[in-house]
């Protein structure tokens, strides 16, 4: 199934979001942080799509905003999608989870939340999976500083 | 940071005189290795000496890329078990010998000071590879990593390569065992106490 | 602790046991809570981060030159695919046009890192469930390999022989020659690795129907690799992306259905096969022609995002190169295989004895620094 | 005096009239069993530390390595090296130990593991104690080793060790029946317990000869059930490496996990001696070919037989895969019993119809 009938075929569902292919190889949807679960539930359900394997959960912060992008791929179908979602408040960053829909999503989540500080609502035991319990802040945030034990150069 | 003076036992290191510098960055303290090595020995030490150089069991510990050339050691073409050291043991009880295959992190450093507090007393320490002895290519833009495994214990023989060959593994075997054959066998000078308190 | 209460009433307690960062069968430091009751087990938690040497966050501060002899300390057994995935995503963003003698080189090397890792495996895998000598048996052919990357890479197992825009040197003249060698070696030692423990009795008890994964729990864990083809779900990325040489050499993808540790054993087993037939089928044919498109000093890459993904022998390893145009990269994601096999690992150990949940472990084939990155 | 070594064995018979006219009555067998046991101790632990490098230097041959080679010519000095530093290491253990039984534990496989030894017939004059239920009384001994294992791995507080513990007297329990009831077939066909009367009536045939089809069969079970027992091969899911890492000793250090060492190879000596003397003739030669010559040691025989059945043994231990545990249950109840029980009643109709081989 081809990126046009794709575009075509999400926009009857008649959520707000940016579509574009430039910059990336992929056909890259820009979604609302709340119905973030909503879409990919059906695009998991809905037998046109069924994108039914997540095989890429990457965190990002683009500088203002922290976000997760979710690349989708659909074994039968044989098409793959990228998913964006942002939030811009970087104190207490708050997503809805989607291990419910694919089980994989359970440990990236966990390790989103270890290096952006990402909370999922409905993530059944997010806890810090790669540092210790007590590292204060999110490493792979651009502002992170750690002189104690980071050399930079 | 202040770093203290560090003596080191290397044979090419005796005459010569040379003080190991470290970079002023360096971050954390070295803990001084060598036990007490290179004194003149009685008769009944080198009796025992020869024993414990001749048995070195080493722990089953290999954290990153250096344990394979670790097992290549081990296998049929570099065959480690010609000087006997094929016996590794899982606990550290009966081990006397640690290699230190690969990185050490933040979250290792405990438990590998728990290890070697474990271990019973005529015990040692091989840094094997660049990140056991400096962080390796993992020095710089690191947040997790522990800049040489001296940080955490006393090491005896460092082993440099990344990963070091299995011959450079032997070699440094070799040079732990004429190590042990100088040492003092009963009064052991064991280099890590005070470091926890501070006082070392 | 939770109380479990018997058939016959006897109040007996789950405890927990910790496969521990020092574990014999955790190859590495990977440390498994366990829960178990007695000798099964209620529930595997792992605690990762024993071995995380924050290689993303150094990736955002090197240059690309300087990401690909980062990765191949991340999964040091199939190391050579890793500097490729990355010397490829850099490649596809730049838009260089590769010759195709570096592509044949490339694949080939590919294949020997994937026998290698395969052999590893294969002889750790034995040791896990038991057999101490099948280690030795795989270590000897290893170290053919490691003589052939030593000879032309210059290092035995972390070889930065790739770099953005071909091959850092051209192979050593008796290059072809080794390989011959090797591959006629093998397939006679290969026959060998079955005598030994393929057909061995209690090896089937051991690993038949233990650790069953069926296809829509792989797609839904995102598992890939051996791991997936075991239980019936293709992912082979040479098949479905082709890369390098693949699309002009014909190998079959090794599925099986049932799922169990033997039908993961056996995909490897043949697998092994399938490397030997693509390294036969190109060895012959390197084509002539530079080894080395010239790059500036200083990559940058275009604004934008590249995905590069690679079938290592452990499963798919993506790359994800987000560039903002300057000279390092603003945010790089290794998709580890490893890491998505391992959510796998708690739902496939549930109910198992201890001894299933170590050869279930072995049929995985974790390498804990590409789990942790 | 070189002529006096060629004598057979008749050295014990000398110190034992030599003592029994210098010392008083009452005191005198006290003294030479004293001699016996300390000769003895010091024969077997030789004995143990060579065994040792044999199987290091056969796992060597199998696994086409050189193995042990650089400490004393060809390698022998190297478990003297073990031992030595075994003995000279920090008796190290955890203090959330059970004190009493932690130490307790060791000695017990120790020394049953020797009290088993004496009354294993070496040679026609060299034998300890010949009492007359010697199968018996080797049966007995050998289950209480593992109370050792058992005590060992629970006083030490360790997960791990209490999971191996736990798993070894599941083991040897279950395999103490096959290795009884395949030992009774045999006793069927000698008719007494008596390790030397045993050996009389294999004068005329080697037992396994005589029974033939059912004295295989009982081999056969003997052979499994005693890995079994000794912890080893196919059954050490006791230190299962990859399992339970060093399983039931992990917290023992020095010279307490030397006995526990020293106590499993002795084990397997003594299961291939008891395999020996009951299937192939103890310390008789084949048809009889050294009997007329009188300096010949009879001791080799029995020496060169028990180093087969250990060479067997190790043969095992290198090449099979580990059982689990339920399927090791399996094994001994399932399978191993109902084949022992079968092949005890097939030996005693052979028996009772008299269809036995004799010579």
């Amino acid at each position: 199934m081809s990126n046009e009938e794709l575009i075509k075929l999400i926009d009857t569902w008649g959520f707000t979001l940016q579509t574009t292919e430039e910059g990336t190889e992929f056909l890259t949807f820009t979604v609302r942080k709340e119905d973030l679960h909503e879409f990919c539930r059906k695009l998991k359900a809905d037998p046109a799509t069924h994108f039914d394997l997540l095989f890429c959960v990457t965190g990002m912060d683009w500088g203002n905003e922290l976000g997760v992008i979710y690349h989708l791929a659909s074994t039968d179908l044989k098409h793959e999608i990228v998913v964006k979602v942002m939030t811009a408040d970087r104190e207490t960053p708050e997503l809805d989870t989607v291990c419910d829909i694919w089980r994989t999503a359970e440990f990236h989540e966990m390790e989103v939340f270890d290096f952006f500080g990402i909370r999922f609502k409905g993530h059944p035991n997010l806890k810090r999976l790669f540092l210790t319990p007590d590292w204060d802040g999110y490493p792979l945030r651009k502002d992170y500083v750690d002189e104690a034990n980071m050399v930079i150069k | 940071m202040g770093i203290d003076e560090k003596k080191r036992f290397l044979d090419q290191y005796q005459g010569s005189g040379m003080e190991y510098d470290l970079p002023k960055d360096f971050p954390g303290k070295v803990i001084p290795g060598g036990n007490g090595g290179n004194i003149v020995v009685t008769a009944l030490d080198s009796v025992i000496n020869w024993g414990r150089s001749n048995s070195l069991w080493p722990l089953y510990f290999g954290t990153s890329c250096c344990a394979i050339e670790m097992m290549q050691t081990g296998a049929s073409k570099h065959d480690f078990s010609r000087f006997g050291f094929e016996v590794a043991r899982p606990s550290p009880r009966q081990a006397d010998l640690i290699i230190i295959a690969g990185t050490i992190v933040n979250k290792m450093a405990p438990v590998l000071r728990r290890l070697y507090d474990q271990m019973a007393e005529p015990k040692y320490v091989i840094a094997m590879g660049a990140c056991a002895i400096s962080g390796g290519p993992f020095y710089y833009n690191s947040y997790s990593v522990v800049k040489g495994a001296d940080h955490v214990i006393p090491v005896d023989v460092y082993i440099p390569g990344c990963p070091p060959r299995p011959e450079a593994l032997l070699e440094g075997l070799i040079l732990l065992q004429k190590k042990i054959k100088t040492e003092h066998a009963k009064t052991k000078v064991n280099p890590i106490d005070g470091f926890d308190e501070g006082t070392l | 602790m939770a109380e479990i209460e018997t058939e016959n009433k006897i109040k007996s307690e789950e405890y927990f046991v910790n496969m521990g960062p020092q574990h014999p069968a955790a190859h590495g430091v990977l440390r498994l809570i366990l829960t178990i009751d007695g000798e099964t087990i209620v529930n595997v938690d792992p605690d990762l981060g024993y071995i995380h040497r924050s290689i993303e966050k150094m990736c955002e501060r090197d240059s690309y030159q300087q990401i690909v002899h980062l990765t191949d300390r991340m999964d040091y057994l199939s190391s050579h695919i890793n500097n490729e995935a990355v010397c490829l995503a850099v490649e596809k963003g730049l838009q260089l046009e590769i010759p195709d003698r570096v592509k044949v080189i490339r694949t080939i090397l590919s294949e020997l890192t994937r026998l290698a890792s395969h052999q590893l495996w294969w002889g750790v895998m034995g040791m896990d469930v038991g057999a101490l000598t099948t280690y030795f048996y795989a270590f000897r052919d290893r170290e053919m390999i490691n003589d052939i990357f030593e000879e032309t890479c210059g290092a035995r197992l972390t070889m930065n022989y790739n770099i953005p825009g071909g091959l850092m040197y051209d192979i050593h003249p008796n290059f072809v020659k080794r390989v011959k060698e090797f591959v006629a070696h093998f397939k006679t030692k290969l026959p060998e690795y079955d005598r030994l423990l393929s057909g061995n009795i209690i090896f089937i008890n051991r690993t038949k129907g233990v650790g069953v994964l069926s296809r829509e729990d792989a797609i839904s864990f995102g598992v890939s690799g051996p791991v997936a083809r075991g239980s019936g779900f293709a992912s082979d990325v040479r098949k479905r992306h082709p890369y390098s040489a693949y699309d002009r050499v014909s190998f079959k993808e090794i599925v099986m259905n049932e799922g169990d540790t033997l039908a993961r054993y056996k995909v490897r087993i043949l697998e092994m096969w399938e490397s030997l037939s693509i390294i036969e089928q190109l060895i012959d044919n390197i084509p002539e022609g530079d080894h080395l498109v010239p790059t500036k000093a200083v990559i940058k890459l275009p604004k934008g995002e590249f995905y590069q993904r690679v079938e290592t022998a452990r499963g798919e390893l993506g790359v994800y190169i987000n560039s903002d145009g300057n000279k390092n990269p603003y945010r790089v994601k290794f998709r580890s295989p490893g890491f998505s096999n391992l959510s796998a690992l708690n739902h496939v150990a549930k109910g198992g004895k201890i001894g299933d949940l170590v050869s279930i472990m072995a049929s995985f084939d974790f390498v804990i620094p590409d789990i942790d990155r | 005096m070189m002529y006096k070594i060629f004598l057979p064995l008749s050295i014990t018979k000398s110190i034992h009239t030599w003592l029994f006219d210098v010392l008083p009555e009452g005191v005198a067998p006290y003294v030479e069993m004293v001699l016996i046991a300390v000769a003895y101790l010091l024969v077997f632990a030789v004995a143990g530390l060579y065994l040792v490098l044999l199987e290091r230097k056969v796992a060597a041959w199998f696994q086409l390595r050189l193995g042990p080679n650089r400490v004393g010519p060809f390698g022998l000095f190297q478990t003297m090296a073990d031992a030595l530093k075994l003995v000279s290491k920090e008796m190290y253990g955890t203090n959330r130990a059970d004190k009493f039984l932690y130490n307790l534990a060791p000695y017990f496989p120790i020394i049953t593991a020797l009290l088993a030894m004496a009354v294993l017939p070496f040679s026609a004059q060299f034998q300890a104690f010949d009492i007359n239920i010697g199968i018996f009384f080797l049966l007995a001994v050998s289950s209480v080793g593992v109370i050792g294992i058992l005590l060992g791995g629970w006083a030490s507080n360790n997960k791990y060790s209490l999971i191996g513990a736990m798993r070894s007297g599941l083991q040897v329990v279950s395999y103490e029946l096959s290795v009884g009831l395949s030992l009774l077939t045999m006793v069927v066909l000698t008719g007494s317990l008596q390790l030397s009367e045993i050996i009389e009536v294999q004068k005329n045939g080697w037992l396994i000869v005589q029974g033939h089809i059912p004295a295989i069969i009982a081999f056969v079970i003997f052979m499994i059930a005693g890995t079994a027992e000794t912890n080893r091969a196919p059954f050490d899911l006791v230190e299962a490496e990859s399992e339970l890492g060093a399983g039931f000793h992990t917290e023992y250090s020095g010279m307490k996990f030397a006995y526990f060492f020293l106590a499993e190879f002795i084990n397997m000596f003594i299961i291939s001696a008891i395999a020996v003397i009951v299937f192939f003739g103890g310390w008789l030669s084949p048809f009889g070919i050294t009997e007329e010559i009188s300096w010949f040691p009879s001791v080799l025989w029995f020496l060169g037989k028990v180093l087969i059945i250990v060479f067997l043994m190790m043969w095992f231990r290198w090449t099979f895969p580990r059982l689990r545990v339920d399927q090791l249950l399996n094994l001994e109840w399932k399978y191993l019993l109902p084949i022992n029980l079968f092949n005890l009643v097939f030996m005693a109709i052979v028996v009772w119809l008299g269809w036995v081989i004799t010579f």
